[in-house]
């Protein structure tokens, strides 16, 4: 292949997106998906498999998890010797300070991006899980000559879910009128992906502005501020579409791949999802063992009851233990008899001598890392 | 990394042709076993655990997949600056021409060459289709400590059965005495496992004394240990304790597998201090629809379960729909059981499909079946 | 990665034997060039900045040192999931016995599987002894442009030479009407270049006719492409004028290496953009000493040059004694020159040592001189 | 190999070291040394060649340089998939501030080091120069029986160099009395190498007591106050060593190894030092050069004149100019003409309108990253 005309950016979430209990422990970035994804696999697959092979990782907070995660690269197919993923940092990394903006970050390693060969830049968020060819989205962006092209999904359940998100109003013409927070005014809504294509010179541009405007200025913040002056037009996406703006949108989104034409759908083998394997060894269902609508990762020890659920890696589910409607990250060990329902049990979790735990709301229970209930 | 100055060389030219219809298009150490690893990736990760860096993979049969499966040595970690899995088939050369592998120990022979490029001090011979964890580097230690010219994996198998085996026939502190090839009247339990550790210079001369011999068949078990004993080498037995299973016929290998489903099963592939890696693909976790019914199986990620799964091991990307039976059986990666039908008892090949009420194996068959290919669907109101 | 659905085979079988003692333990493709490559570092970095992933190294010839130079795919990059290079020897098979690469065209034939496991649309068919950089992108753009079968990349040679190469006959648009293997009356001076691109499904076709032909000595560019040509299929010619050398004699294998004194030569090794990769070793910079002069040169890290050097190209782990004189040579790696040595228009290959006061070429003689032994010290009051 | 008894950690430097000028840009982890290595490879190159297999490097300030130096760890013979190098982040980073100790970045770490199955831990730091076999150190340590062993050199010109690092007092018996800064108060000193073996639980009581002590300590500091309580004891190392603790300490270093048989002596085959290779092809010496008694890097265009001095990668000396008793960093360019003497030159420089530029002084002159003089 040659070379590719745009670098990818790779970017997290706003300081003002918190997800409950598991963003204490690791940025979205990082998040367990379907028990054995991480949350960033899925953009940096998007870019591997359109075929970029410049990729650059804005890390914040509490990095390790990530760095480690995605090591050489080579697990995503990019060559290393000709492309890359490349770490970014920044320095002002208290997750929550107004001035830990995406703005910052490229501010800081502003070097970086002018050394870089490629006429266009793509940049998608690691807190989005979905399926876009990057290369497509380019291509339709050259094509039409305009400024900056926003990605965005139709969604109508922007009154519970997708709080946080930015959402876009168009024109006739495509044309992005509005940037703004959804504030759950309303059932439909179009999200912007917080996906862009622009040239390189326009990325800088809007970065060295945004720094003389305000320091607390985001990307997007930027690019709803030029809707009048740019020709900044939507993209629309379709096909499966998650956004981890909270604990809430976490578990839905998980729950809704335990739909098997959903899954399937979005599982396809001609745009492979990559990860970083463990060696871990196939699961064991015991005798007596009692498992439905479920998806479960590799290393398990299945003992007891499991429905509609999503189990992670090395999870022991002792004898007669009912995990319902639940989410149970790698390595916790529900023991025997324990009744879990509509919850989101975190890693190395040991949930032995609380025997029932269940939440009836939409929001499901948290059970912290570590934690031994 | 620090050396343990040992280099490897497992023997994986085998036809294995007692595992039928498998290993027609796959080398026999190819062949996929417990739900994700292929056979070889036993030898080679018992050699990453123990410190080897540098293991060739001597094979002359149908290598191609096993050749782009072992050269990309990452999957074992073996794939740093000074390590690596290299694939050795034969070679023309500038003195000799291109000749097959004649045996066991000619195999070594003909990659002296490669050998002496690493300069090791010890050589470990393996052999490629064997299921078990081993630490190369504890049974070096005791090759050293006995100083000896060789050292021989044994392991105790029932004085019954030993006559079907090779037999070593040790004195003090394990001193192997004498070899007997499948002796009618063993003398001792102790069966050679085929893993050798010698001393690389001895066992050069050795080597190139054998390949002259004309009356040699060059193989290790029958020529070069015994030539070892009668010139009076110090040769010593290692007695290993652990799992240890030779998958050479359909049904030990389906034995292997049914180990598995045992919650106490002594391979214990769950142990992290000791993994056995494989290939690992970017693939969902397994999927099991609310119509399945799953007791007792060993499932890889990947798997999509609709109907009943009984006491088997079923690898990745298999499919069985809602309606069909697998019971006491191993499905191999890709293989497809449609509604209704059932497998009993059965080794099924990769990718192949088995239709739509099809009966495939016999709850009352004595030997395992393999299927190797597609089972056409069956008309339900003809004849089964 | 994208994928550009074309796999590329090396063809580095090739004793090389017009390269003479440099060959006789390493295959030609591995043979030392421009201070600190191998010559097979240009085809697989070519491959490598082309966005191909998948590279087959087709070898029968002393293929140790090949194999494991060229496994170790991460030098090039082509060690990420999907990529890998691959050596291939001729092996055994199901319904085959091992049997020689009989031809250039044969050996892909013998390797029909290997490609058909990667399922490519083009096949692209490379040699493993020329010096360039090409995009082979642009090629397959081309080939897609003309919905050609086949596409050649040919040179553009001075007539005078022609008669000396396989030339192609082109008609409107570069498309080849005939091919003519070194013609008294060359009508083009569009050599050919060994380098094709062909449409996979039709070539795997015409190799298995090829096969079975009892009259084909199996080559491309005797038999495979003449039939092509006669079969009406579309084939192509692709203008290449980069630099371009085959090196495959002593001779041309210098005067590559002295290119690079050349403040303007075409290569352009320091083109970040297209990187030849190599091996590289966490060796000290070249050291220079204090009774050192260099004048022209081209030096690799690891030297070490205490001597003159003028004209020449040094490997790394040179060492060349204060006293000592290089002149118009190429010092491959490891070489040694002890004190007052001189080496004059010569190619010393690996390792070489050339001893005290030692004579070695000469600027009179026409011919490049290959030094593949060690040259013992002369004694200062005796005869040169 | 079987497992390792011990893991290795590998430091940055006390806060309050800082190199003038190169230190502005990148960690000293990350400074190039002798034109092709950065000062990581060493003690990353000891580790490895000593059998260690899983390394925690310790990163705070502006770690993009060295993650990317890093990467997999492949090309310092580590396997990855058995041991690995673990990048540490500190959440605390500000490069000067008092709370930016290695104490610090320990506690932030502290439950990935009381996860570690090893019985001993050898910590050593990115800022020195040295080669030494730490399994040599380690059973050493074992044997002995000591609580903390310190590695320590001792040197005769701690007047001028070696400021900030720390020094040590030995009784007969090398129990260690007393750690303190040196002041450039005396000629003779032993230096603390910053490197200790001790138990992983040793190690986490001396991270632990120092958190209770003082927020500003380090771990020398813990070590110097447990002198009398606990048996700590001196081992020497000897061989070429360097501390970087100063522009002047950086610049002796390196020239140090000018002399041919110091680095033939410092690098030998049976102990390589591993770095990150950049596939630069060789460099060319052209008609009219001349070099003496000097390091040239690859990828270097030699037209003018070089003496006593150290090239990096991808340097242009321009014609009739002259280079002297200098170092050069990649990708600088030293125009027609240009005459230098006794200077550091930061990356990516361009000297051409400045004809001459001399520090006559031990402290050499600096030219500025990026720099156009």
């Amino acid at each position: 292949m040659a070379k590719n005309k745009a670098f990818g950016v790779i970017n997290s979430a706003a300081n003002y997106i918190r997800v409950e209990g598991l963003h204490d422990y690791r940025p979205i970035g990082a998040f367990a998906f379907l028990g054995r994804f991480r949350m960033i696999d899925f953009p940096i697959s998007n870019f591997s498999n359109s075929g970029f092979d410049r990729i650059h990782v804005y890390l914040n907070s509490r990095p390790r998890s990530i760095v480690e995660h995605i090591g050489s690269g080579r697990h995503y197919n990019i060559n290393s010797k000709r492309g890359g993923i490349q770490m970014m940092f920044t320095q002002n990394n208290g997750a929550s300070s107004i001035y830990n903006t995406d703005i910052n970050g490229y501010l800081e390693n502003i070097e970086q991006i002018e050394r870089m060969h490629q006429d266009y830049v793509v940049i998608a968020p690691s807190y989005m899980v979905f399926k876009q060819n990057f290369q497509e989205l380019l291509d339709e962006h050259v094509k039409s000559g305009t400024d900056v092209t926003v990605l965005y999904h139709k969604v109508d359940q922007a009154k519970e879910y997708f709080r946080g998100c930015n959402c876009i109003t168009l024109n006739k013409q495509k044309g992005v009128q509005k940037i703004e927070r959804n504030m759950g005014t309303a059932k439909d809504k179009l999200i912007s992906m917080d996906t862009y294509v622009m040239s390189k010179e326009m990325f800088i541009y809007l970065i060295k502005k945004a720094k003389r405007e305000s320091s607390a200025y985001s990307l997007a913040d930027m690019i709803g501020l030029e809707c009048n002056d740019l020709d900044i037009r939507g993209y629309q996406h379709k096909g499966y579409f998650a956004a981890i703006t909270s604990l809430d949108d976490y578990y839905r989104s998980n729950m809704e791949l335990l739909d098997y034409a959903t899954s399937t759908d979005f599982f396809k083998a001609d745009w492979p999802f990559y990860t970083r394997t463990t060696d871990a060894c196939p699961s064991q269902y015991f005798h007596g063992s009692k498992v439905t609508n479920s998806m479960i990762c590799n290393a398990c020890l299945i003992e007891g009851t499991v429905e509609n659920s999503i189990i992670g890696r090395n999870v022991h589910i002792g004898k007669g233990a009912i995990v319902k409607n639940s989410i149970i990250l790698a390595y916790s060990d529900i023991a025997d008899g324990v009744y879990i329902e509509n919850a989101v049990i975190d890693k190395w979790a040991d949930i032995k001598n609380v025997k029932k735990l269940v939440s009836d709301s939409i929001t499901p229970a948290y059970v912290k890392r570590n934690d031994i209930l | 990394m620090a050396q343990t100055n040992m280099l490897a060389m497992i023997l994986a030219g085998g036809r294995g042709s007692r595992l039928h219809d498998l290993t027609n298009k796959v080398a026999k150490p190819a062949v996929a076993y417990g739900g994700k690893y292929r056979i070889i990736d036993f030898p080679l990760s018992n050699c990453a655990n123990s410190g080897i860096d540098i293991v060739g993979v001597l094979t002359q049969y149908e290598s191609v997949l096993l050749n782009s499966y072992v050269a990309a040595g990452g999957r074992w970690g073996l794939d740093t600056k000074d390590s690596g899995v290299f694939v050795l088939t034969p070679r023309e050369k500038a003195d000799s021409g291109l000749d097959v592998y004649r045996g066991t120990a000619d195999a070594i022979s003909q990659n002296i060459d490669f050998i002496d490029a690493y300069d090791p001090e010890y050589l470990l011979v393996l052999s490629g289709d064997h299921i078990y964890k081993m630490n190369y580097d504890k049974m070096l230690a005791f090759h050293k400590a006995n100083k000896a010219d060789a050292t021989i994996a044994v392991r105790g198998v029932p004085i019954k059965e030993a006559s079907r085996f090779g037999i070593m026939n040790t004195g003090k502190d394990n001193m192997i005495i004498e070899f007997e090839e499948k002796p009618a009247k063993p003398k001792s339990n102790l069966a050679s496992m085929g893993i050798y550790i010698f001393n690389w210079k001895t066992m050069r001369k050795m080597l190139i004394e054998d390949m002259k011999n004309p009356n040699s068949s060059h193989d290790f078990g029958k020529d070069f240990i015994p030539v070892m004993l009668s010139e009076g080498k110090a040769l010593y037995a290692y007695e290993f304790s652990g799992y240890w299973k030779d998958v050479g016929t359909i049904d030990s290998l389906w034995e292997a597998n049914m180990d598995l489903l045992d919650s106490e099963n002594e391979l214990d592939l769950d142990d992290t201090s000791w993994k056995i890696y494989s290939e690992d693909t970017g693939i969902t976790p397994a999927y099991i629809a609310e119509t399945a019914k799953v007791d007792r199986a060993y499932i890889n990620q990947g798997a999509a379960i609709g109907g009943e799964v009984k006491n088997s091991v079923i690898f990745s990307n298999v499919k069985i729909a809602p309606g069909a039976k697998v019971i006491d059986s191993v499905l191999m990666p890709g293989v497809t059981v449609y509604e209704g039908a059932t497998v009993t008892r059965a080794l099924v090949a990769d990718n192949v499909k088995i239709g739509k009420d099809a009966r495939v194996g016999s709850s009352k068959s004595e030997e395992i079946l393999l299927v190797a290919k597609n089972v056409k669907g069956e008309d339900k109101n003809g004849k089964e």
